[in-house]
């Protein structure tokens, strides 16, 4: 019951949340709306066991990168001026009509896709017994450390390169041409 | 007992000295002051390392083949040669970046670094035996050379270039999990070796989500070596990044995908299943499709690096047609076009690279009567041309031989027809610079001080495989048939 | 209700916000939003997967790695949209197509 | 003999010649061209050595001068020499007229004198090799090589729009091969890569005449499908209609040299290229297009002829006329008897001497003129009155015009006669209308001499000189050649004959 | 006598020889070159002669040499194809080499006095030679090939001599149109040979003959064409061409462009007759394909023709031309009615005549420096030698009893009258004829009248022409020629009818010897052996049967007496009808008592037609070249270049670039202004423009990724 509660609130939090990142006007809200949606998706990894995996993804998404792009967003928009020096908005608008016909229209696109895909899967579900959820941070942890030893480290290297790379090119000094 | 996920680790040393370069370069270069020009150690530091993994690359080569790392990593003489070519790649790229003026100076040393990153990517990707190895490593690949795209600091062209680069990648690289994930929940693992297995066990409505779900997967890698119609990028890219950049990219992520592709190709589809029909269907039409509109784009180009852009394009699908075939010939053949591709890319690179830096843009006017100027120069890149062209006696002929041999093996006559008439087309706009170079006579003295001796010498000394691999194959193609794939 | 249909349809409808997103906005950090969006889709569904098909641990690994991903993908791209910005002084996507043939 | 034997002396000489002036010095113009002389004179004598050694009454190739070393043995590719009597008198004339070349350019070529020489060489050797391999993917190399110094030596050594015709060229002829070398590869497989699989040789015989291939859905025979493949790589070379355009432009705008080589030997290589290789390895589609061949011959015979009768330029008129002569040669070809294939053979020859000569001779008053009109744009005469200004120069010409129009006692006569003889009897329609390309192919050369040569001397043409020693040095050689194979054919016929007879008797056995 | 290569090949190659020899030393030692030439045709002559004399003396019919040599041999396995070449004499032969040598020598000595002046004398003779040697080597030819070899040789012979005086402008026109209009016939010829080896295997008359008798022609076609009709077609076309018959006609009167005695020479004696040697040793070939109407009708148009033309014509030469047009008609009919002997002899007195004439023609010229017959006149007094030549050769083309060309024309229009009776087909053909030989006589007269006979009409040309004095090389070949225009020559009597016999000729030894070869006597050619040419003569030399004379021709008696009748009256026919012209001449330039104005303004429509040459140059250059060829080949050209070179060809680099640009203005206009743009209907113009120029680009490859694949996904299936 109490698992069929949190799905049910965590997936409207995830569709509401998604959505609303959709139609909002405001890049600062829907900012906000994404957070929330993933905070429904870390209920939804709840609710099938994957604990874990909803630590991380509370952690890392709230923690990291909607603060990373609420950041972001704050260095666009700062100044007074919302025309730049080319008589360009700074700040876009979100979209408009036109826009969001052709969203529209490769959403049709790609759901013709994916549902194709869906209904399949759908099909050949096989019914079986669910196993009990069980505690997965021992063995992602064995994983990690043992078979994806490999991935975790590469990992690193990405993570080391990004680390660096975000740091030279988003470092506002400007460089002299040599 | 769990320390077997470590044995055979000896194979794996070039990517560990390549990580360890990578890590080194970093701590090295805290140590410079930050308006310190000319750090050349990270430079030299940088090369030693990618010829001690070169070295420890090719003594894996003739090793047996074996997957290491819980199957994790396949290394077998085929990811091993393809790796090769990217270090060579690498190497060329570096000595590229240090020649040109497209990147700043104080940024150098950070190329180096991203490069080597890069590279490590591009190696998880040519031996990746599971998902989760191939993600990283298009992720890694992707992130660094989103990086890499915008390193023109100041140059608006160069950040727009790493933005689309960004964007694109993000898209695709959704699109490539949206893929693996529904591969995953079909075949019940991301093992390579495991997915094959259940492969054959599958159902037709199984199939069914598979092959739609792999058509996804492929979109990951194949924005990757930039296969029309996931190419779009490309072209922006190229041209919007540093020069030594757009080479790099040229080189690395290509034959890096290219490999990977291989491999997916060799394990999921060697089996006579329904699924492999469509997969070739697929490979087959966006083979010709990239041949075709790279090819055709090209020739409208005003700019020569845009124009190498939209080659790169036309020549990843005429690889592509080396993986239409999925037997050893055609992995033959694909081996045997990187080795070539690596030394006609970067010599072209080489060249357009320092007369841009001389005049400041790439039009095809500025190579008018380079011929006059430095004849070397000029016979050089006219054997480039021609090679990516692919004229006898020259390694692009034997290259794209190879391909259409291993076309017609397999019955693939339209796809050989299309590549035929497609050098055709490509012949048109890498004559044109040819004919720039050659026939119009030379509007100015001025000296372009990039082509000083060194350089020259350098450029010649690449140019030299592609004339003796036109000629005296024997052996290399010998090292491609044994460059076979490997599966468990 | 807990099944792997409602999981596949919410990973579903995350994916098409997503590509709404990445097509509709022209804020180019909105857009950046909508990878998010469809990354997660995808993280979804290994997990729904392991749990529903096979048990297989290596979707939640997978997942992990995504949301490793995702962040350092969000880092770079936020530096170049910054970049970008301090040239340009705009984030809207439209001046971000000088590069044409 | 170990070491290099003949053939490969003769092919390889020209190289020793490119290394040679590459490392002479740039403004001792007067060593490489002395260098460039003596090598094609040794290159020439080779092969006059070799014709002494030539045994006519062998067939097949002949051989005491094969070589067959192994090159890529990975896939069955052989450095492959052979020659025959087919081959033979291309490998004569190609040495002849590259040695006339040299001198010719001697005086006419004045920029990058080195670069200009090292090219011509080249060319040569890949023109030797073309005729020479006996191996398909050696004859492929060699046929696509031969593209890159011509491409250079027209776009650069060229006329004012040398650039599109280098370019023209270059494209039409590449995608010709790349058709043909689709059928190489076909051809490996077809023959389940045996070891025999490039060997030119091994492949002839029709053993292609039962295999079909699937091609968009359809069942196409093998055969045919790569005889096509093969024609039209070979058909624009020779040119066949409607493959032609390239060879106005190209001849316009390619030096004297170069237009002699172009048309004295490379449009053979086309031709020779449906002897060696499409006639006799898939003898039964040959067969089968025999009559398609035939009307296209036809119609390069007639539209040639018409066309050039409509130029004004007289290199584009002559020109057209090789458009017009290699027609014959493709009509003694699709006739198939042995008056047909060795007409063809022999007017491979005589076209390359006569065309060559007129070719030369143009070239010789463009070096005074500087221009070619035979009529300007503006309507008034471009020459008149050569004929009194330059008389050892007229003569000349009305041997080399005379020749190329195929009067007897002239070399084209013979060929000519041959070729109609061969295929009166199967194409009796093709051959009245293509008697007519004989009536309009004197029309227009003799209205063209008219013109020119004909009337009262132009202001212009006064200050002209007559031929110099240089000039009528390299010209004597080809006034004999066309006037000695006019009145006795025979060295020619007789090294080509036993070899024609066996491609002869190969096709009629389908 | 011994027929070996000593023998026989010098009297070709010694003109060659001298050719060969003089094209290299005529620049330096003119003088030596000329007497080369001179001598070698003298020496060839002799040669000839001792052939001819050799055949007079044996005098039989079937005696022939036939000598034959392997040119080439392309013979290898089972497949044989050889082309033999060789010569072949029998009495035929040996007149035509006797006339030709003969008249070559005559004229080659007045050459040296006549082209003496001219810069280009020395070049003169070698064309000269040249010309001379392949006359005598398509005479003794054995076969067609190597008959179209020298005919072919001759025609730039001749072009060469038309166009010798190069700087004038009408020399080079003349010269191109001469051969062009042959080469017409020629190719023909070439067609009618293929033809014959595609049925034979060769083309060497014995074995043409030899088919024809063994009917191997019958119920062969080409072209749907019986093939004896095809290949006699096909080279009588080549006849017509050389021997200038209607409508290839045109080329003569402009050959007259070249020196005097070339036109003697080539387009007069010799290269012109050709063409009926041609036909005549054809003439089976024609009988089987039913031609000879058909040749009959072209003769007699030719000669009508021809004959009108010349009665306008003012320039002296023009008038020989015309002339000589006319009388190769005549002979042209002697084919068609099958009077072969009297067409050959027709042939060889024609040629000395008109020779003659030709040479007389150029005397006249070379005194005044002036060939319009309205400035001459009076010159009677001052060239006495040379009128009289002209005036026994005037006398022989008129057709006056006694001279050579009563003898042969007036055969030739009995037999046309003969077969005009019996066959209604040849009535025009003998109106025609006759009608011809009138207008001969005058219009020879009229010319003869207008140059030597009364006052001069030009005074100063009159005052400056040089008094004839009698030189070896300036009159007395005229005179030497003019002795051979007397009858007995030819016939072994005075008035050919074969009743006197005087200087030991043998009687009528022209119609003994000269035999045509019908399809009843085509049997005893299958007996005719060829050997191999040597210098040793292997010959079985057997005895022949001596010729005699049969004035029945193989006729029975009746048919004989038919014959001999009909002949007789033609023979006063044609006296009375010579007399008449001659009379008309003389009454209208002598005596003046018709005036030639009243003609010409009372049939004023016709004289126009006539003084155009009946317009056939205006059909021909204007309307057929200028008008439809040329429009053509320029069209042919334009469409070369400037459409299928421009746009089919060079169209795919225009593809691509379409492509290329399609595919821009796709993703600009459609999926952009179309699909963003489009949907906000009241978007103006400028909004749509700048819209364009900053296109979300990004998100439009978004769009288009995301299409593709769908759409790989949807229509790969598995």
């Amino acid at each position: 019951m109490f698992s069929n509660t949190l799905f049910m609130l965590s997936a409207a939090l995830t569709l509401g949340g998604a959505f609303a990142v959709v139609y909002s006007q405001n890049l600062m809200h829907a900012c906000i709306y994404l957070l929330a949606s993933l905070f429904g998706v870390a209920g939804l990894y709840a609710c099938i066991g994957a604990d874990f995996l909803a630590a991380t993804q509370l952690v890392v998404y709230a923690g990291g990168v909607v603060i990373l792009m609420l950041f972001a967003i704050m260095l666009t928009g700062g100044t007074g001026n919302k025309i730049n020096r080319y008589g360009l908005e700074k700040v876009a608008a979100m979209g408009n009509k036109k826009t969001y016909f052709t969203a529209g229209f490769a959403a049709v696109v790609t759901s013709l896709i994916i549902l194709k895909i869906i209904a399949s899967v759908l099909r050949a579900q096989p019914s079986k017994e669910l196993a009990a959820n069980q505690v997965t941070v021992e063995k992602l942890g064995t994983l990690l450390a043992t078979d994806h030893i490999l991935a975790f480290e590469i990992s690193s290297v990405m993570l080391l390169g990004a680390l660096v790379g975000a740091a030279i090119i988003s470092r506002p000094r400007k460089e002299k041409h040599d | 007992m769990y320390l077997n996920y470590l044995a055979n680790i000896a194979r794996y040393i070039p990517e560990l000295i390549l990580v360890a370069l990578m890590a080194g370069l970093l701590i090295l270069e805290t140590t410079y002051r930050e308006d310190e020009k000319n750090k050349k150690y990270i430079f030299i530091g940088g090369l030693i390392g990618l010829v001690v993994a070169l070295a420890s690359l090719v003594a894996n080569f003739s090793g047996k083949s074996e997957t290491i790392f819980s199957q994790s990593m396949i290394i077998d003489p085929f990811s091993t040669l393809m790796k090769i070519i990217m270090v060579l790649g690498t190497i060329g790229v570096f000595y590229l970046s240090r020649i040109s003026k497209d990147i700043y100076e104080s940024l150098k040393t950070e190329f180096i670094v991203m490069a080597v990153g890069i590279l490590i990517g591009g190696m998880i990707l040519a031996s990746a035996n599971n998902m989760l190895m191939i993600y990283i490593g298009v992720e890694t690949l992707s992130i660094l050379s989103y990086v890499m795209a915008s390193f023109k600091k100041n140059d608006e062209r160069s950040s727009e270039a790493g933005l689309k680069y960004a964007l694109y990648g993000g898209l695709s690289a959704g699109i490539m999990l949206f893929g693996m994930s529904h591969i995953f929940g079909v075949l019940g693992t991301i093992q390579f070796s495991g997915m094959a297995v259940n492969l054959l066990k599958l159902n037709q409505a199984q199939m069914l989500i598979l092959m739609p779900s792999f058509i996804l997967f492929f979109v990951g890698i194949g924005y990757k070596i930039a296969a029309v119609p996931f190419h779009m990028w490309s072209p922006d890219v190229y041209e919007g990044s540093p020069t030594p950049v757009t080479a790099f990219f040229a080189i690395v992520p290509k034959i890096a995908g290219i490999s990977a592709l291989a491999r997916i190709g060799f394990i999921f589809f060697t089996a006579a299943t329904p699924m492999r029909a469509s997969w070739i269907l697929l490979l087959m039409a966006v083979a010709s499709l990239t041949m075709t509109v790279g090819n055709v784009t090209a020739i409208g180009q005003k700019s020569v690096k845009r124009m190498l852009a939209y080659s790169s394009i036309s020549h990843a699908g005429i690889m592509l047609c080396g993986l239409v075939v999925i037997n050893d010939i055609g992995v033959r053949a694909i081996t045997f076009y990187g080795i070539t591709y690596l030394f006609m890319t970067l010599v072209a690179f080489y060249i357009v690279s320092i007369v841009q830096d001389k005049y400041g843009n790439d039009h095809f006017d500025r190579f008018t009567g380079l011929a006059y100027r430095y004849p070397f120069m000029a016979v050089v890149m006219t054997i480039v041309m021609f090679s990516l062209t692919g004229l006898p006696p020259l390694a692009g002929f034997v290259a794209k031989f190879n391909i259409i041999n291993a076309l017609l093996n397999s019955h693939f006559y339209t796809l050989a027809i299309i590549l035929a008439l497609n050098s055709v087309v490509s012949a048109y706009y890498y004559l044109k610079i040819v004919r720039l170079m050659t026939l119009k006579q030379q509007e100015s003295n001025e000296v372009i001080e990039g082509f000083g001796f060194l350089n020259q010498f350098i450029i010649i000394v690449m140019t030299a495989p592609i004339l003796v691999l036109g000629v005296f194959w024997e052996n290399i193609m010998m090292l491609a048939n044994g460059a076979k794939i490997f599966f468990q | 209700m807990i099944n792997l249909g409602s999981y596949l349809i919410i990973s579903f409808a995350l994916f098409i916000c997503g590509i709404l997103v990445m097509v509709a906005r022209k804020n180019i950090i909105a857009i950046l939003l909508g990878i998010e969006l469809i990354l997660n889709a995808s993280a979804l569904n290994f997990v729904a997967y392991t749990k529903f098909m096979n048990n297989n641990l290596d979707g939640h690994i997978m997942s992990l790695f995504i949301i490793v991903t995702a962040a350092a993908e969000a880092a770079v791209g936020l530096g170049i949209v910054i970049r970008f910005f301090q040239l340009r002084e705009s984030i809207h996507i439209d001046d971000a197509a000088t590069l044409q043939n | 003999m170990h070491g290099l034997d003949l053939l490969s002396w003769i092919l390889w000489m020209p190289i020793i010649g490119v290394l040679g002036v590459l490392f002479l010095p740039k403004d001792n113009a007067k060593a490489i061209k002395t260098w460039a002389l003596v090598n094609t004179i040794i290159t020439f004598a080779l092969t006059l050595v070799l014709y002494s050694k030539f045994d006519p009454t062998v067939s097949g190739m002949q051989h005491a001068f094969n070589v067959r070393i192994p090159w890529i043995p990975q896939f069955h590719i052989y450095y492959a020499l052979g020659v025959d009597g087919i081959s033979l008198p291309m490998i004569l004339l190609t040495g002849l007229l590259f040695m006339l070349c040299i001198l010719s350019s001697w005086t006419q070529i004045k920029k990058s004198l080195k670069a200009y020489f090292a090219l011509l060489l080249l060319l040569e050797s890949t023109v030797f090799g073309v005729f020479m391999s006996l191996d398909f993917f050696l004859f492929y190399v060699y046929w696509e090589v031969m593209l890159l110094p011509m491409f250079f030596l027209i776009g650069v050594w060229g006329g004012e729009n040398r650039e599109y015709a280098a370019v023209k060229f270059f494209l039409y002829t590449f995608f010709g091969s790349l058709l043909m070398l689709v059928g190489i590869v076909a051809l490996y497989f077809a023959t389940n890569q045996s070891p025999d699989s490039f060997n030119i040789l091994a492949l002839q015989g029709g053993k292609f005449t039962t295999q079909t291939l699937s091609l968009f859905g359809t069942t196409v025979s093998f055969s045919k499908l790569f005889f096509i493949f093969m024609f039209i790589g070979f058909a624009i070379k020779v040119p066949v209609f409607p493959f032609h355009t390239w060879l106005p432009h190209a001849h316009v705008q390619a030096p004297t040299a170069i237009s002699v080589i172009l048309a004295g030997v490379l449009l053979k290589m086309g031709t020779y290229g449906f002897l060696r290789i499409a006639f006799p390895i898939f003898p039964d589609s040959a067969k089968y297009f025999a009559s398609a061949i035939a009307w296209l011959g036809l119609i390069n015979v007639i539209y040639g002829a018409l066309c050039a009768m409509a130029q004004t330029d007289v290199k584009k008129l002559i020109a057209y006329s090789s458009v017009s002569h290699m027609g014959f040669v493709m009509l003694g070809l699709s006739a198939m008897t042995i008056q047909g294939v060795n007409g063809a053979v022999l007017q491979m020859f005589n076209h390359g001497t006569s065309t060559a000569m007129m070719f030369f001779l143009i070239g010789i008053i463009y070096e005074r003129s500087h221009h070619r009109w035979i009529v300007r744009p503006d309507g008034s005469k471009g020459f008149g009155g050569l004929y009194t200004q330059l008389p050892i120069y007229s003569i000349v010409f009305i041997i080399g015009m005379f020749a190329s129009m195929g009067l007897p006692g002239m070399s084209g006569f013979i060929s000519e006669a041959l070729i109609f003889l061969g295929m009166y009897e199967k194409f009796t329609t093709i051959t009245v209308l293509a008697l007519f390309g004989l009536l309009i192919g004197a029309a227009y050369l003799l209205w063209m001499f008219k013109r020119m040569f004909f009337g009262e001397v132009n202001p212009e043409v006064k200050e002209y000189t007559d031929m110099t020693k240089l000039e009528i040095t390299y010209m004597i050689p080809l006034c004999v050649a066309v006037i000695v194979f006019g009145i006795y054919p025979s060295p020619i016929l007789n090294i080509m004959k036993a070899s024609v007879g066996q491609l002869v008797s190969l096709l009629a056995t389908f | 006598m011994d027929y070996t290569l000593s023998t026989v090949a010098p009297v070709v190659l010694l003109p060659f020889f001298a050719f060969v020899i003089n094209a290299f030393i005529v620049k330096k030692f003119t003088k030596l070159a000329v007497a080369v030439s001179t001598g070698a045709i003298f020496v060839s002559f002799l040669y000839a002669l001792r052939i001819f004399l050799d055949f007079l003396n044996v005098y039989s019919v079937g005696y022939n040499i036939h000598k034959t040599f392997t040119w080439f041999d392309l013979s290898t396995g089972s497949s044989i194809f050889k082309v033999n070449m060789g010569i072949y004499i029998d009495n035929m032969t040996s007149v035509m080499l006797l006339m030709v040598t003969g008249a070559a020598t005559i004229i080659h000595i007045f050459s040296t006095w006549y082209m003496h002046d001219d810069p280009r004398f020395g070049r003169f003779f070698v064309y000269l030679s040249l010309f001379t040697s392949a006359m005598l080597g398509l005479v003794l030819s054995d076969n067609l090939l190597s008959v179209f070899i020298f005919w072919e040789l001759m025609g730039f012979c001749s072009y060469s001599l038309i166009g010798f005086y190069y700087e004038k402008e009408g020399a080079g026109n003349a010269s191109l149109k001469a051969f062009m209009t042959t080469r017409v016939g020629d190719v023909f010829f070439l067609l009618g040979i293929l033809a014959l080896w595609s049925v034979v295997g060769n083309v060497s008359f014995v074995d043409i003959y030899n088919a024809i008798g063994a009917g191997k022609f019958n119920n062969l076609y080409a072209l749907g064409i019986p093939l004896a009709t095809f290949a006699g077609f096909s080279i009588f076309m080549g006849t017509m061409g050389k021997s200038a018959q209607v409508p290839l006609q045109v080329w003569l009167p402009d050959a007259m462009w070249g020196p005097t005695p070339c036109s003697a020479l080539i387009h007069a004696a010799t290269m012109v007759a050709a063409g009926v040697y041609l036909s005549l040793r054809m003439y089976p070939l024609m009988e089987l394909g039913h031609l000879l109407p058909f040749i009959a009708i072209i003769g007699a148009i030719t000669a009508f023709g021809a004959a009108t033309i010349a009665l306008v014509q003012t320039d002296i030469k023009a008038v020989l031309a015309y002339s000589t047009i006319s009388q190769l008609g005549y002979m042209v009919i002697g084919i068609g009615v099958g009077s072969y002997n009297a067409s050959f002899m027709h042939l060889i007195t024609h040629a000395v005549f008109k020779a003659c004439l030709f040479l007389s023609a150029g005397s006249v010229i070379h005194s005044i420096h002036c060939q319009e017959m309205p400035q001459m006149g009076g010159l009677r007094k001052k060239l006495p030698y040379t009128f009289f030549a002209m005036l026994l050769c005037c006398f022989a083309i008129a057709g006056v009893p006694f001279f050579s060309g009563f003898v042969s024309k007036d055969r030739i229009l009995g037999d046309a009258l003969v077969m005009a009776l019996a066959h209604p087909v040849y009535i025009p053909v003998a109106l025609l004829g006759f009608a011809g030989a009138f207008l001969t006589a005058f219009y020879m007269f009229r010319m003869l009248f207008l140059t030597f006979f009364g006052e001069p009409r030009d005074h100063h040309i009159y005052e400056h022409a040089h008094h004839e004095h009698l030189g070896w090389n300036s009159n007395i070949p005229l005179l030497i020629l003019s002795v051979f225009t007397l009858g007995l020559f030819y016939s072994g009597s005075f008035t050919g009818q074969g009743e006197v016999n005087l200087f030991g000729t043998k009687n009528e030894w022209f119609s003994t010897l000269i035999h045509r070869p019908d399809s009843n006597s085509l049997h005893h050619f299958a007996e005719y052996k060829s050997e191999e040419f040597g210098l040793v003569d292997t010959r079985d030399k057997v005895e022949l049967p001596r010729a005699h004379f049969d004035e029945s021709h193989g006729m029975s008696e009746k048919e004989a007496h038919h014959v001999h009748q009909i002949h007789k009256a033609g023979a006063l026919a044609s006296i009375f009808i010579a007399f008449m012209g001659i009379f008309l001449a003389y009454s209208m330039y002598v005596k003046r008592s018709i005036y030639p104005g009243w003609w010409t303004s009372t049939f004023s429509g016709w004289t126009r037609a006539l003084k155009n040459k009946y317009y056939f140059d205006d059909l021909y250059v204007k309307k057929i070249i200028q008008g439809l060829l040329l429009p053509f080949n320029n069209l042919l050209a334009w469409f070369d270049m400037g459409i299928y070179d421009k746009y089919a060809v060079d169209g795919w680099e225009a593809v691509n670039r379409f492509a290329f640009n399609v595919s821009r203005w796709f993703d600009n206009n459609i999926i952009d202004s179309g699909m963003v743009d489009g949907t906000g209907a009241s978007v103006n113009l400028m909004n749509a423009i700048l819209r364009w120029i900053q296109s979300g680009k990004i998100q439009l490859y978004f769009v288009v990724l995301i299409v593709v694949l769908a759409s790989y996904i949807w229509t790969i299936h598995i």
